[in-house]
């Protein structure tokens, strides 16, 4: 039962450009905006109860309300920088619906009172970045961007910044950095971005889909909204899918839908011959879910974090009895030790050293006392650093290390994989 | 409580006393003359007494494989040294590999007591307590032992090897 | 008959030459040492050396050892100038030579004996071996006669 | 004015100061790589967590705002262990360099692990490998594999030095301190980065290897290159001075020395220095004397003196308040001395300043020399006009600078003092121009005498002797008491 709110024309070729969105209903929401008091929108957006669709899941309203009541230029970015491995929603959407993206920006922005705002899309995006492209470049030329939009008197630029290929540009402070021109390194936070972010100006930064969800909001109105997910969780989220599967992809589904039923109706159920042994929820930086775990879980943001796990970004990693968890934990922290920005010592050591640990478990020469270690090392980061780089590589090496500790150790004594035997790992993965 | 045995009445002829004494001397030199390898006297300058291992003789500078001092001038040893009788210059060493190094190590033997502190401050093994006994020398004699003296005289055979490698600490990525 | 009493004289000169009569002033843990050489296993009487004298007017080898205070320097001195004549000198330890273990005691004004009296023979060491000793004996004997001593000459014959 | 209490003692601080700082008035120590008072917060070593109540994670105390009714613990077993762990994360990567190591004995990472760490190390994988001994410019060396990239020489070179050498190069743990190709680090202040390095990945080349720390002891004093007064520890043992380094003093010099300062305690040591009184007969040989006890020599020229009728004095800005007021009272209360000339180096560039801390007048003690004048009422003549009357002087005693090196006119004006009949000069180091002078006197340098100098903004700072290096060597006033001796005078 998947509802489409937002993807519900996304298999029409013609939604992706400006006539054919205006056909089906674009840019409505954007005139009954205008119609409406900024302040107006802030509240309908926060009695909708929108959270964040990017990772953490902060109610949007709550974010929007931070800002300072002074006069200085505000700015409001979105994050398309979508580094998580296993999340590819937000490509989906920029491919296929750029307008309701931009819509939706143009409407924040008025609420907020921002006039410059910018989309900054990962570097390894091409194709998105220049279907966005030619589509500010459409909505420029529709007047519905630039000086007085419909006549409203509210101005407003937009632009697309490419990134240069670092996972850590997807936290906020690093994306502010990175769209400075400095070097993406998260700053420090006692000032917020919404106090003082891009240029020292107050800054909010928003993921894709929480903005694109924005327009649908205005036009239907919260309380409708509210109809879909749970209490707490409210609306549907686009889910990224991957995993030895029948129907691996990009999924709408209201919050709090049962996994079991998920995985049964939307993905078409395991591939034949592959059992579910564990379950990655949100993306590699959440905690993993075992098998009994993941078949009682609705996904929505409280259940999951009952579960010691995270909604995250929605990526859903399915992982079948055939993968050996060292593997994939080695693969997981080589990801890390390369991407970790280096500005703070726990994160830029520990990831190193977790990496070289896992990798020497795998090359044959670890210990039994490694996989200890391993824990001692990966609860000394959480929490310890300026962003949550450090905490993304160190939860999934607990989650790891305590749920499937028969693995680690059948590797350390046995020196081979429990499931897939003796496998010859030059360097693992360095 | 030992009882001293009063003297027998013999004694008092003295005569009986000198040949009992003349008796035993003359049967120790015979003894030694017939036997020569047990004479417990030890021939110095042709015969040297055998020392253990943890003798704490003349010092030795040891060297790494390709010859040069082991030594890297930390100037541990002349923190401990007690007598303060070690002086040590350095030098940057012109092989970034190797960071520091030596020019001048001097030991005055006339303040040096002997007691091994330095072989035991020193983390690389570069000085050793070499099995040599001490020699004496004329007042004259230079008693400052310089980097020649301490590492590549005759008796070290062209320098002792050290037993910490520096290459394989290296290779084991320390 | 003047040629012949000088002959005499050199003659007894050079073999007086070789018996060192030593006096031994010594303090602390060099006085074993020094005792060690004279006895059995290391014996000194073979290198020349007599029993050890208390008379000073009797010995021409002084050896002295062990620390020099001020109260020790006088006796030193005396013992010094009663003392046959030629007299050689033997500091044996680094008390002696350089007061290197009393260096750093508050008020512990030491004496190097080469400041005292001059010294022929150093023996570094502390203890120095009884072996050292011996060396510093022959190094003295060399150095009062220069060229290959009586040993090396045999040796080199019978080789 | 906020109130919180760190460890069970309160304490009331001003707006806006962060948790560390209040720590430091309450002198409790909290472990620090990356703060340092005198640059901006980097937040990036995280070894100063603190547990705040009422917040659930440890937070670093340098970037946290005071805020009212605060309760901070620094020494639960939380925060022990989180910083035992974060000491253990900087090590796990540091090379085993402490053998040839300078800063081994002065290394905050030596001194942390023996307050918060005493654990024994779980690391047994490779070590990141980088390049060792890069040179950065003339005066700092590098060495990328100690360095825990704490970025403090970076904020230098862009806060303080404002030139921009130093950056952060690659990411992660290949992370590198590197300057680009064409910009080496040759800035004016680049030996401060070697100060502030906590480890010792930056060295200064000129003390590279020279002495071991620990056999070195501090003491402070003034800094004679240039007339900012910059107030310094000299490093100094038995055989000598071997480095300058700076003392923090927020009115004057804050945290910081300039790379010139560095090098003056080269002609405070033995090399550089005259040892002895020299001086040049008048009889047949001509010869020169070497060697006469300084009292003995003050005596004969005591005696010269009397009967002199035309004394000049010529003085330089690099001695103490109190020289100048022994001298002046002696010479012109005295013996009415009346041509006093003032030898000022550089002219051209006397009232330059490069915006931080290096003046173009390079003497310690300008204002000094100029207020003694004042209070005597002599009125200081420019030294060329010396040349005027050069051959009318029977005597003249000339003050000659320490600092050689910020007087490039010395030859051409020691050329200029022969004329005169007698030449006495009081100098601490020797020069080859001397050489023609009849008496030449061993002076004490500005680290073996007691003092005052005063700064170019009047501020007057006392200097003290530290180190005895010439035991010959006097004073000024000791100049002037050895001629009074003589020429029973009573001051």
């Amino acid at each position: 039962m998947e509802t489409k709110l937002l993807t519900q024309h996304y298999d029409k070729p013609e939604y992706q450009s400006l006539k054919g969105y205006q056909k089906l209903g674009g840019y409505e929401a954007l005139k009954k905006a205008f119609s409406m008091k900024p302040q107006d929108i802030i509240t309908e957006v926060k009695n909708a109860g929108l959270r964040g669709r990017g990772g953490a899941g902060f109610s949007t309203g709550m974010k929007w309300s931070f800002l300072p009541n002074n006069n200085e230029p505000r700015y409001l970015l979105c994050n398309a920088d979508e580094g998580e491995p296993g999340t590819f929603k937000d490509r989906v959407m920029m491919e296929r619906a750029p307008h309701q993206l931009i819509e939706g920006m143009i409407i924040s922005a008025f609420a907020i009172n921002s006039k410059k705002s910018y989309i900054y899309i990962r570097g390894e995006y091409m194709a998105p970045i220049k279907i966005v492209e030619k589509a500010i470049r459409e909505v420029y030329d529709a007047g519905l961007l630039g000086k007085n939009i419909l006549g409203s008197g509210f101005d407003h630029d937009m632009d697309v910044y490419r990134g240069a290929g670092a996972y850590i540009v997807g936290e906020e402070t690093g994306l502010i950095s990175s769209l400075e021109g400095k070097k993406g390194q998260p700053k420090l936070k006692p000032p917020f971005p919404a106090v003082q972010g891009y240029l020292k100006k107050p800054t909010i930064v928003n993921n894709v889909e929480t903005l694109a969800t924005v327009p649908w909001i205005i036009t239907n109105g919260a309380s409708e909204y509210k109809k879909y997910g749970t209490e707490k969780s409210p609306g549907t989220k686009l889910f990224s899918v991957s995993g030895n599967i029948n129907k691996p992809g990009v999924y709408e589904v209201p919050l709090g839908i049962p996994f079991k039923d998920f995985l049964q109706n939307e993905c078409g159920g395991m591939k034949p011959g592959y059992e579910l042994k564990a379950l990655i929820p949100g993306g590699s930086s959440c905690p993993v879910l075992t098998r009994d775990e993941a078949l009682k879980s609705t996904m929505d943001y409280e259940c999951m974090s009952q579960l010691g796990s995270m909604l995250g970004s929605g990526g859903v990693i399915i992982i079948d009895d055939k993968q050996c968890m060292v593997d994939l934990l080695n693969i997981l922290m080589n990801f890390y030790h390369h991407e970790s920005c280096g500005q703070c010592t726990p994160c830029r050591e520990g990831t190193g050293w977790m990496n070289k640990i896992t990798t020497s478990l795998l090359t044959k020469n670890g210990k039994l006392e490694d996989i200890s270690l391993l824990h001692k090392i990966a609860s000394h980061m959480l929490g310890t650093t300026i962003c949550a780089l450090s905490d993304a590589a160190a939860m999934p090496v607990m989650s790891f290390v305590t749920k499937f500790r028969d693995e680690f150790e059948y590797y350390a004594k046995e020196k081979r994989s429990k499931v897939k035997g003796d496998v010859h790992y030059a360097q693992a993965h360095h | 409580m030992s009882v001293v045995k009063r003297p027998s009445p013999k004694a008092k002829w003295y005569i009986p006393g000198i040949l009992t004494g003349l008796k035993i001397t003359i049967k120790h030199m015979l003894f030694n003359l017939a036997s020569r390898k047990d004479m417990i006297t030890v021939q110095y300058p042709e015969e040297k007494f055998q020392y253990s291992d943890r003798f704490k003789g003349n010092h030795i500078l040891t060297v790494k494989k390709d010859g040069s001092l082991r030594c890297t001038a930390c100037m541990l040893c002349a923190t401990h040294c007690p007598a303060e009788c070690i002086s040590i210059t350095a030098a940057e060493h012109d092989d970034p590999e190797v960071e520091k190094y030596p020019i001048s190590y001097e030991i005055d033997i006339l303040r040096c007591v002997f007691c091994g502190y330095c072989e035991e401050a020193c983390p690389v093994d570069a000085i050793r307590m070499g099995p040599e006994h001490q020699t004496a020398a004329p007042a004259g004699d230079n008693f400052i032992y310089d980097i020649t003296k301490l590492a590549y005289r005759a008796e070290n055979k062209g320098g002792v090897l050290s037993k910490v490698d520096d290459q394989e600490r290296h290779k084991r990525g320390l | 008959m003047s040629f012949l009493a000088s002959r005499l004289e050199t003659l007894v000169f050079n073999i007086e030459k070789t018996l060192h009569v030593p006096l031994v002033l010594s303090e602390g843990c060099c006085t074993v040492e020094i005792e060690n050489t004279s006895l059995a296993s290391y014996d000194w009487g073979r290198l020349g050396v007599s029993e050890v004298e208390e008379l000073p007017q009797e010995a021409n080898l002084l050896i002295v050892a062990g620390w020099v205070n001020k109260k020790r320097s006088e006796e030193i001195k005396e013992y010094y100038e009663q003392m046959r004549k030629p007299t050689q000198v033997i500091a044996v330890g680094s008390c002696a030579l350089s007061c290197s273990p009393y260096k750093l005691g508050a008020g512990s004004e030491m004496i190097k004996v080469n400041d005292l009296i001059n010294v022929d023979i150093f023996v570094p060491g502390c203890p120095p071996r009884p072996e050292a000793i011996l060396s510093a004996i022959i190094e003295l004997q060399k150095k009062l006669s220069p060229g290959p001593s009586a040993q090396e000459v045999l040796h080199a014959a019978l080789k | 004015m906020p109130k919180l209490t760190i460890n069970g003692q309160s304490i009331e601080v001003p707006q806006g100061t962060t948790v560390i700082q209040a720590a430091k008035e309450l002198n409790i120590p909290i472990a620090h790589y990356c703060y340092h008072e005198g640059l901006s917060i980097a937040g990036a070593c995280r070894m100063c967590l603190v547990e705040v109540e009422k917040n659930p994670k440890l937070q670093i105390a340098c970037n946290l705002p005071v805020t009212d009714g605060m309760v901070v613990y620094t020494d639960n077993p939380r925060v022990k262990d989180a910083v035992k762990w974060s000491l253990d994360f900087h090590l796990i990567n540091h090379p085993l360099d402490c053998p040839i190591c300078d800063q081994a004995g002065e290394c905050k990472l030596q001194d942390y692990y023996m307050d918060y760490g005493l654990y024994t190390p779980e690391m047994d994988q490779r070590k990141v490998k980088k390049n060792k001994a890069v040179s950065l410019g003339d005066r700092v060396v590098l060495d990328q594999e100690r360095c825990i990239l704490c970025s403090r020489c970076v904020r230098f070179t862009k806060e303080v030095s404002k030139t921009h050498e130093l950056g952060i190069f690659n990411r992660g743990d290949r992370s590198i301190i590197a300057t680009f190709e064409d910009r080496p680090l040759n800035n004016n202040y680049s030996v401060n980065t070697v100060d502030i390095c906590p480890v010792g990945a930056l060295t200064s080349k000129d003390f590279r290897f020279k002495q071991r720390v620990w056999f070195l002891k501090d003491f402070d004093t003034i800094c004679n290159g240039c007339s900012t007064g910059c107030n310094v520890k000299v490093s100094y043992n038995a055989n000598g001075v071997f480095r300058v380094r700076p003392k923090v003093n927020k009115e004057v010099n804050g945290h910081w020395m300039c790379d010139f300062g560095r090098d003056i305690y080269k002609h405070t040591n033995k090399e550089y220095r005259l040892e002895a009184v020299v001086e040049k007969r008048e009889d047949l040989s001509g010869a020169t004397v070497k060697g006469k006890p300084v009292a003995l020599a003050l005596q004969e020229i005591g005696k010269n003196l009397k009967q002199a009728k035309n004394i000049a004095l010529v003085l330089t800005a690099q001695y103490t308040v109190e020289e100048y007021e022994a001298f002046l009272n002696f010479f012109v209360g005295k013996l009415k001395v009346s041509s006093i000339y003032y030898w000022k180096n550089n002219e051209t560039s006397f009232d330059s300043f490069d915006g931080l801390l290096i003046r173009g007048d390079k003497n310690p003690n300008t204002q000094g020399l100029l207020k003694a004048a004042q209070k005597h009422n002599v009125k200081l003549l420019p030294v060329t006009e010396f040349d005027k009357s050069a051959s009318s002087f029977d005597f003249c005693i000339l003050a000659a600078p320490e600092n050689q090196a910020v007087y490039p006119d010395i030859t051409e004006k020691c050329q200029m003092f022969k004329k005169s009949n007698e030449v006495v000069c009081i100098t601490s180091c020797y020069n080859d121009s001397y050489n023609g002078f009849k008496w030449q006197i061993p002076a004490k340098s500005f680290v073996e005498k007691d003092g005052t100098f005063v700064n170019f903004k009047g501020v007057a700072q006392k200097i003290k002797a530290g180190v005895k290096i010439i035991p010959t060597s006097v004073s000024l006033e000791e100049v002037v008491y050895g001629l009074t001796e003589s020429m029973g005078v009573s001051i």
